[in-house]
């Protein structure tokens, strides 16, 4: 026993000591770049004039890699699915009280009731700002996705429609992918912003379609964790 | 971070940072949970506030920001550390042998 | 001046960040451990807005906003957990 | 002032180590989770000291925040679970 530990913890020791030497030689020999390589200088140059979007990095994930961003959506949603799949094959407690929480004093039910309208509004402030601010999509996203949490933590015994959330994700996935193809028709390519107008740098109305396919994103990212959440609370109904 | 008010400013964000270091050694000091929780929330929750009204001071075009982030706070931290007492009560935590009277024991009439 | 002073304040509040950290990897029950990290949280808040007072950017200030949401609710979260019983 | 992001970093860099460690050592889950979760916060805050102010948002909403919460939510879910088979 011990002589098969102290082997273990030699070579352990020499997997350690190579990853230091890895690590040191790539921090050793590190110098910054003194310019940005080509594809960075694209972006930062053209961005602004190409798509209005004051944040660059908003900029890239919705319309130069638009398709990516396509792809993590149906990633989430994939996710989501599953979890529904799984849980609602499992063995149904019975008589189950719902959740594993017991319940809730009346000041964070009362304090919920209060909170909850401003973490939505901040949720929706941080996807529609996406262009202008820090933030974005997947972000308000989870923000939308924490109130439903506080919802369901306050009052463990409270059901809410299955329907209105499956449908506002479905209507947004399909508007998203809607107007990628209106990019194809009206502009440059799938997912192109400039259907819209580009409006006035800076303003919250501008960059095109960004705002609104960021909102679409911020609703169907919020949907899907709000669907995951949903069915670990309540599936031993199904 | 010009201005008349800067160095007024300056101060008010130190001592709002002084009681952020009160609370974090009430914090560390304490002898039992619930006292913890009495330093941990208060003293930060006014040392953040402070703080917040400081940078209000010395940057005085973000003060909408700072005025929500301040209300959240506000909203937010007793509410939190409520459900937190409530919670160290409910898993059976013993207070320290100074406590006197537990409230809540008596309302519910059970000694936990 | 009011530099000296910001950095003096920087100072104590790593202070107040150390003597929390402390208290998580110590703390005897795991509601100690919840409460080192709401202080955390909201010691990280006022690090924020120090870090955008010296940089002078107010956007910094939205990431603050959603640290105050999360320590709230990942307190609340973990007490509603933790008021069940920790096995 | 030139010397102080460097210092934050630093400072932050570490205690992500030691929040790390304490997830990996730590006897219950509860506390492994809530380490794991301060372990994000702390490289959130990294995040936003060096200039990615888009970056640490996703990690402090996603990764420190909703990651944390489903794990609580997981956890109690299996306990309730355990509770009725019992």
């Amino acid at each position: 026993m011990t002589t098969k530990f102290t082997t273990r913890s030699f070579v352990a020791l020499v997997l350690l000591a190579l990853l230091g030497v890895a690590f040191w030689t790539l921090a050793a020999g590190y110098t910054p770049d003194a310019e940005l390589n080509r594809t960075a200088a694209y972006y930062a140059e053209n961005t602004a004039r190409e798509t209005g979007a004051q944040n660059i990095v908003t900029a890239i994930i919705v319309t130069y890699r638009g398709l990516d961003t396509l792809g993590e959506v149906t990633v989430l949603f994939l996710t989501a699915a599953i979890v529904a799949l799984v849980l609602g094959q499992s063995k149904a407690p019975r008589g189950g009280s719902g959740s594993g929480f017991l319940p809730s004093g009346e000041l964070l039910q009362t304090g919920t009731k209060m909170l909850l309208p401003i973490i939505m509004l901040f949720g929706a402030y941080v996807f529609v700002n996406g262009h202008l601010t820090p933030g974005g999509g997947f972000q308000g996203g989870a923000i939308l996705a924490s109130g439903i949490l506080l919802l369901l933590l306050a009052e463990p015994k409270r059901r809410f429609g299955h329907a209105l959330i499956s449908r506002v994700e479905s209507v947004s996935g399909l508007v998203y992918v809607l107007i990628g193809i209106a990019g194809i028709v009206l502009a440059g390519g799938f997912l192109d912003n400039r259907i819209l107008p580009l409006g006035t740098f800076g303003a919250l109305l501008s960059a095109g379609a960004i705002p609104l396919i960021y909102t679409l994103i911020g609703l169907k990212v919020g949907a899907e964790f709000s669907s995951i959440l949903e069915s670990l609370e309540e599936t031993e109904d199904a | 971070m010009t201005g008349p008010f800067a160095l007024i400013g300056a101060l008010i964000v130190l001592a709002g940072a002084a009681f952020l270091f009160l609370g974090g050694l009430g914090l560390y000091r304490m002898p039992d949970s619930y006292t913890r929780i009495q330093a941990g929330t208060k003293a930060t929750t006014l040392g953040t506030l402070l703080v917040l009204a400081g940078a209000a001071f010395l940057m005085p075009g973000w003060w909408i920001k700072l005025m929500l982030i301040l209300l959240f706070l506000m909203f937010t931290n007793p509410l939190s550390s409520q459900v937190l007492a409530r919670a160290a009560h409910r898993a059976g935590i013993r207070p320290a042998p100074e406590t006197r009277a537990d409230a809540l024991a008596d309302d519910q009439g059970d000694a936990s | 001046m009011v530099e000296t002073i910001l950095i003096a304040a920087a100072a104590l509040v790593a202070l107040a960040f150390v003597l929390a950290m402390l208290r998580f990897l110590r703390g005897p029950h795991a509601v100690d451990r919840v409460i080192g990290f709401d202080v955390l949280t909201i010691i990280s808040i006022t690090g924020i807005v120090l870090v955008a007072l010296v940089e002078g950017r107010a956007i910094y200030l939205d990431v603050a906003l959603v640290y105050a949401l999360l320590s709230f609710l990942g307190v609340i979260v973990a007490a509603r957990y933790l008021e069940g019983g920790e096995e | 002032m030139t010397l102080l992001a460097p210092l934050a970093a630093a400072g932050f860099g570490l205690a992500m180590i030691g929040a790390a460690l304490m997830a990996l050592r730590a006897r219950s889950t509860a506390v492994a989770v809530l380490a794991a979760g301060l372990v994000s916060l702390f490289a959130s805050v990294l995040f936003l000291i060096l200039a990615a102010p888009d970056v640490a948002m996703t990690e402090a909403a996603i990764g420190s925040g909703l990651t944390t919460f489903l794990f609580f939510y997981v956890l109690g879910r299996i306990r309730r679970e355990g509770y009725d088979d019992d």
